[in-house]
């Protein structure tokens, strides 16, 4: 093609140190790339806006099941209703990972799958292979595996390694987790309107499974290095450290994987029982790149790093902002480059979007509780069996949908229409459940535990 | 602007077979010319060229600058291909509208976005990217030639004219 | 605003013929204007999308209350439970309005108001005053009314004069049901983010009232004109036409308005009494203009003929296509003029939008039926009244949520998160009305009272 020209080859920048696989410590980065260290340094600062960044203080985020007391109902019987807080910057994430109650219940070693540079320590526990050390974390507990990590001198947050190739600072992915999750994605017939290499690779050949570091583009390597651990999980210790996306990312898709899931042991997979009512239940976890997914900014191409991390002029070039955090602090640079309407019309778009989220989302609050407590009524009344099954079967549809926007941190923002969509089904649910049981109590549990049936 | 290059696009041109009629109604040698004026010669580009004098760089760019090569040969091979191209579908109306910037009009504004702004961004410009990546820049400034979106439908085609199921 | 430059290209006419006021016949415009009238007459031909357009046969469109029952279970003891069929062209709409069954109950004489050219019958019947014969036209039955339009020789749907001034052809609205709400929410001080002009008014004088034919901007008037018609009314024969603004656009503000309306005679208001529950409900009818406005495109700018009227190239000018219709047949005018992506891709965005919306909304059916089943078999064992009130009373906001959502005709296109908060509510309502009725059997209507307070 005669238009083709090479751009002129130049190297962005100068390599005052060598940096490899081992390397770590985003100090030692810093020395060649310092412009970007620098704003990394500031996920430290403390930032706030109506839902985003951390309320409480610099010292510790405010807990959320106090601030919404019908999570901690929700969560009775798991450890997230011990301690479960806002999220902050990158640069806790390690000491918030130590410091939280939840570890006082065992916790897996897979747990710093996604809260330390942990790739060196991997290859460790697998004399070499990261795949094996991977799973073999999920047989440590969380204390033997971050003792391990301490020793081993790799007890970092997030680090450029996690995201950037060493060799020419191309982007990559490196956690296990994901590579798995999104293999699984791609050998799924689900949709994927928004990861286009996803259907040209199933398209192909399919000899080798897809590899996102060799066939995703540029653009959705912008979204797939944040997916490594914005996206939900279960990580604890009968089974290694799994991302749920074998049957597609939405979250009925996921629920689908879950319940179609078993533990080697062969029992149904759970991930509690819910201490008042008895219910096998699930827990989601900030499900940010799946609800990503279903909104029309990922249809658009529109990436995570686009909005997270903006590219700012810093002097005479242009570097993005490594200073990861709420786009809304950032307007101007995260979403009026694409924009063409004033900084306050845009907060406000988004508030508009983040308020009927949130009264959706009291609204799930009120209906569980309900829920919980015609259960925990229906169980003193001595309710028939089948009919308090049907219960738990519809409290866990509902937990399952109203936890999947609750612990999503956008407040709906990534998907406004699907986040509505999944908070309305979570609200039947529950409300169906109570429904039930008071059927129940009125001796007929068959047309009850009928109505409960899907 | 020398004689050389103005014989070899017209030749070009000619020999890619612009019709007389086109050429007069459009003035076909506008291809020739940097003046955007030139370029609305043709009403169907009266869109962009009205939305280009709102845009950031009407005092700093004019069309060509964006939409057309800067090497010397290729630029006349492009105009020559363009003016005989859009000549000739302008003649025949056999063109999709809105009209949009198709393949090769892309990979040529990002060279041009490039030739502009390298020193701004090649840190930026990183291994995987080059003209032929899939994050133009036009993937977060399209808005720079003409602000938003430009450009209208076109008329009835004959199945709309017919009943529409 | 960004988008006037759309508008801004004005089309050079002859003027063969004078029009005026009394000009309802658009061939007389037509020979002004023949393109806008070729396409206009169009309207005539039989459209059809996948919830778009009308199913059923050239001669009559689909009966909705068939394809959806729940739609008649709970319209029923409403004429809407007799006939109530898919929209179409707007040809069609005087012959639509005279054939449907919905005449065999007593129908107002303002039913014109929105299917017919019908100004200077106003004007005539109101010896020269139209706001005067708008009134008067409420006390008169449809059939008298219907008489007087077609002796008037005005029978002609919604035609040239009734958007254009036929002095200069800009945008004007003629419709006193329109401009009586339109006023009313200027008064109010409900937010408007989408209608610029009316917060510029409030911030002015003040003086004389809101006056959309002066106050509104060229682009809004591009609404406005639609907004005579695709609005939320009352229409019977007990107080004039009303457009429910007073307290705000959307579901919520409309239902305030309602609740807090009384009939001339005093009665509380109310649209009928619920042949099975004896709730006293409302009905709400296409309210377009009301939902369009809660969405982004509204807050962008982009206005009804935007994407119902895009302009269409004819040779070196551009003219408004008259053919109004879905705009998924349209899509590369409708939409490409301002989407940077494929016919296709934006196809798909729409439809998945509308399944998302669909789906809850067929939630939201399931859930009234049940609530309505559960209030029969409730009075059947005699429950106590004021737990039968306070199921009633979730009854009516149950449906007119629902309904609000159901009788809008873009199946949740025209502000997808906002129709999906309103679905997820019905929902809610609709639940806890059948909860109430299930307490209330169990012989404490106290409780149940309680549980339905707002
Ligand atoms: C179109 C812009 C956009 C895109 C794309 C986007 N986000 Fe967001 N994100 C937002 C906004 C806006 C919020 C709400 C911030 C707030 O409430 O302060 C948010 C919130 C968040 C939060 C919580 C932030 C905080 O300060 O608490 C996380 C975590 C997050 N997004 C991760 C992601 C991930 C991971 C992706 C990609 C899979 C992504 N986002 C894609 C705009 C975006
Ligand atoms: C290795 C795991 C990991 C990766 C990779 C990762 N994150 Fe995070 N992210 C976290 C953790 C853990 C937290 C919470 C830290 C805490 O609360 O102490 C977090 C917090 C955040 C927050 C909240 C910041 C605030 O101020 O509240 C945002 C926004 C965010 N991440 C976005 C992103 C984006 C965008 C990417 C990709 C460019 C990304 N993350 C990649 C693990 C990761
Ligand atoms: C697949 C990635 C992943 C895994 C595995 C993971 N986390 Fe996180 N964690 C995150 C992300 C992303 C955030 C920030 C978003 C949020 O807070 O919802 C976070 C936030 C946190 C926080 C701060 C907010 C809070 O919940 O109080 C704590 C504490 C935490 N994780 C502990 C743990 C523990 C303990 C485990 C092991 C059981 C674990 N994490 C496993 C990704 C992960
Ligand atoms: C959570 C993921 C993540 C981490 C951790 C991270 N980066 Fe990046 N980095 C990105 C993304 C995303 C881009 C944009 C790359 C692109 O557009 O191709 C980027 C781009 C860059 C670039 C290319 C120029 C530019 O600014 O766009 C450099 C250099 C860079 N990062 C250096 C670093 C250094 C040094 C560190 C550690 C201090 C680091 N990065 C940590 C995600 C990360
Ligand atoms: C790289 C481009 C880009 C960036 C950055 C971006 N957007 Fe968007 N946004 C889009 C596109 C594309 C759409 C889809 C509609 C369209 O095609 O214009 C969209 C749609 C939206 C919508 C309507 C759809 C929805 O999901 O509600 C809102 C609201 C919105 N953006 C707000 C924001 C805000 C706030 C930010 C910054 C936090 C932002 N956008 C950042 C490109 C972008
Ligand atoms: C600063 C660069 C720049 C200048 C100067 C410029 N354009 Fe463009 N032009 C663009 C970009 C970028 C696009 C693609 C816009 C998009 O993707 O929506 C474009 C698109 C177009 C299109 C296709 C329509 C479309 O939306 O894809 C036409 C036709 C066009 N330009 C003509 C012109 C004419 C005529 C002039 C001079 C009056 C001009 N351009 C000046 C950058 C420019
Ligand atoms: C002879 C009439 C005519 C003239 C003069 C003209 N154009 Fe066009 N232009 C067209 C037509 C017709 C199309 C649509 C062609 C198509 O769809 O392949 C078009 C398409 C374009 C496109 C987008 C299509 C693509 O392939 O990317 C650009 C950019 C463009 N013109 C720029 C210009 C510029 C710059 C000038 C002046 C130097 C110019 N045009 C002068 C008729 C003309
Ligand atoms: C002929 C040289 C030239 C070309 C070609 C050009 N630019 Fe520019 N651009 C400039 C100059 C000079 C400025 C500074 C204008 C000013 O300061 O007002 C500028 C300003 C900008 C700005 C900042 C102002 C704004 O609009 O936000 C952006 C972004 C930009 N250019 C992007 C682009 C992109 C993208 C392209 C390709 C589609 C492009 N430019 C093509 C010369 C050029
Ligand atoms: C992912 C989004 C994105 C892409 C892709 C992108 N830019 Fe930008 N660009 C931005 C943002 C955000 C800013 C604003 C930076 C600031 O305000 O500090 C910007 C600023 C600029 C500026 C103005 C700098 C100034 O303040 O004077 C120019 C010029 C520019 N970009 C050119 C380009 C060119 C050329 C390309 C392609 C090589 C490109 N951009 C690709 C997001 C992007
Ligand atoms: C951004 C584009 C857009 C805007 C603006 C818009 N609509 Fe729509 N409208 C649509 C789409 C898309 C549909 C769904 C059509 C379908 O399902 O076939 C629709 C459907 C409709 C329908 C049903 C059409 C049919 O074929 O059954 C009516 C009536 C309607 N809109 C009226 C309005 C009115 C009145 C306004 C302004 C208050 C408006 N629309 C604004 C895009 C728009
Ligand atoms: C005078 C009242 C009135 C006005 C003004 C009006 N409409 Fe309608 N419209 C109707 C009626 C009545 C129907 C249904 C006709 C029928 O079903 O017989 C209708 C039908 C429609 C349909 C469905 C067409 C189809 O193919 O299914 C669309 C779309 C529509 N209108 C959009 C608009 C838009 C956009 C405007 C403003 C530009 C507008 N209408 C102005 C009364 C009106
Ligand atoms: C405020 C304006 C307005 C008033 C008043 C009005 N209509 Fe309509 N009517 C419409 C619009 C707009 C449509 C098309 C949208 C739809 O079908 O939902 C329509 C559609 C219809 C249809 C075709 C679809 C259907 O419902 O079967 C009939 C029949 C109809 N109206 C009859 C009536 C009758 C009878 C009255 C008086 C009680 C009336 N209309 C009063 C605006 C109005
Ligand atoms: C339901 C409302 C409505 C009806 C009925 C209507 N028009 Fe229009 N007309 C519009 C709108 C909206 C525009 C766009 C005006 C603008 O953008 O300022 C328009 C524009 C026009 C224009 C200006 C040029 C153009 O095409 O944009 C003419 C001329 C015109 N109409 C003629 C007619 C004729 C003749 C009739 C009757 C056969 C008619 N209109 C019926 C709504 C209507
Ligand atoms: C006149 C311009 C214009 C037209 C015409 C238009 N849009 Fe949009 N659209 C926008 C703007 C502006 C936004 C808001 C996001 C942004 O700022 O890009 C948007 C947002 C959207 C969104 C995301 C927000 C939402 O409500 O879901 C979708 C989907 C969309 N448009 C589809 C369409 C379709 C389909 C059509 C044609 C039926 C259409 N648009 C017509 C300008 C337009
Ligand atoms: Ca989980
Ligand atoms: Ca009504």
């Amino acid at each position: 093609n005669i238009f083709e020209r090479k751009v002129e080859e130049r190297t962005p920048y100068v390599r005052l140190v060598e940096v490899g696989e081992d390397d770590t410590d985003p100090a030692t980065w810093g020395k060649n790339w310092p412009v970007q260290y620098d704003s990394y340094k500031r996920t430290a600062l403390l930032t706030k806006t109506r839902f985003g960044g951390h309320q409480g203080s610099e010292s510790l985020p405010e807990e959320k099941i106090d601030r919404d007391p019908w999570l901690k109902r929700m969560f009775n019987g798991y450890a997230f209703s011990i301690d479960y807080r806002d999220r902050r910057g990158h640069a806790y994430m390690l000491h918030d990972q130590e410091e939280t109650k939840r570890l006082s219940k065992p916790q897996s070693g897979s747990c710093l799958h996604c809260h330390a540079s942990v790739m060196p320590l991997y290859r460790q526990l697998g004399g070499g292979d990261a795949m094996k050390g991977f799973e073999e974390s999920s047989t440590l507990s969380y204390q033997e595996m971050s003792a391990k990590l301490h020793e081993s001198g790799h007890a970092h947050p997030v680090s450029c390694v996690d995201c950037h190739d060493p060799t020419d600072m191309s982007l990559r992915v490196t956690r296990p987790g994901f590579v798995r999750g999104i293999q699984a994605l791609a050998a799924s017939d689900a949709p994927v309107p928004a990861l286009a290499s996803i259907q040209l690779w199933r398209d192909g050949k399919r000899s080798e499974p897809y590899d996102p570091n060799r066939d995703a583009s540029r653009n959705e390597m912008r979204s797939y290095v944040c997916g490594q651990c914005h996206v939900e999980y279960y990580c604890g210790g009968k089974m290694p450290l799994t991302v749920p996306w074998g049957q597609g990312l939405t979250a009925d898709a996921i629920e689908a994987f879950w319940d179609a899931a078993t533990f080697p042991d062969g029992e149904a997979f759970v991930d509690y029982t819910h201490a008042e009512t008895g219910a096998p239940v699930l827990k989601a976890q900030h499900p940010e790149f799946e609800l990503w997914n279903q909104g029309v900014h990922a249809r658009s191409g529109v990436t995570c790093a686009d909005c997270h991390m903006p590219y700012v002029r810093e002097g005479a070039t242009k570097v993005s902002d490594h200073w990861v955090r709420s786009p809304l602090l950032n307007v101007n640079r995260a979403c009026q480059t694409c924009h063409r309407t004033s900084e306050d019309e845009l907060k406000q778009r988004a508030d508009v979007i983040q308020q009927r989220n949130y009264d959706l989302m009291q609204r799930g609050g009120a209906a569980i509780v309900a829920l919980i407590d015609a259960a925990v009524a229906a169980k003193a009344n001595g309710v028939a069996p089948e009919v308090l099954a049907a219960a738990q079967k519809l409290q866990r549809r509902a937990q399952w949908r109203l936890d999947f926007i609750a612990a999503e941190n956008s407040m709906g923002f990534h998907a406004p229409q699907e986040a509505a969509r999944v908070l309305g089904e979570a609200i039947d649910y529950a409300r169906q459940g109570e429904i039930v049981l008071l059927r129940g109590a009125q001796e007929d549990g068959e047309v009850a535990a009928g109505a409960a049936g899907r | 602007m020398g004689t050389l290059p103005l014989a070899l696009a017209v030749c070009v041109g000619i020999a890619a077979g612009i019709g007389g009629y086109t050429f007069r109604y459009a003035k076909g040698l506008s291809y020739l010319q940097t003046d955007p004026k030139a370029c609305v010669n043709c009403h169907i580009m009266r869109p962009q060229y009205d939305a280009w004098q709102k845009a950031s760089h009407h005092h700093v760019a004019v069309c060509v600058d964006c939409h057309l090569p800067h090497d010397f040969v290729r630029k006349y091979l492009a105009k020559a291909e363009n003016g005989w191209r859009h000549g000739e579908k302008f003649t025949t109306q056999r063109f999709v509208e809105p009209i949009v910037v198709q393949a090769k009009g892309r990979a040529i504004l990002q060279e041009n976005c490039l030739r502009c702004h390298e020193d701004l961004v090649h840190a930026i410009v990183g291994a995987r990217a080059g003209i032929s990546d899939d994050l133009p820049c036009t993937h977060c400034h399209a808005g720079v030639g003409h602000g938003e979106k430009t450009g209208i439908g076109g008329p009835l085609s004959n199945e709309e004219r017919r009943a529409a199921r």
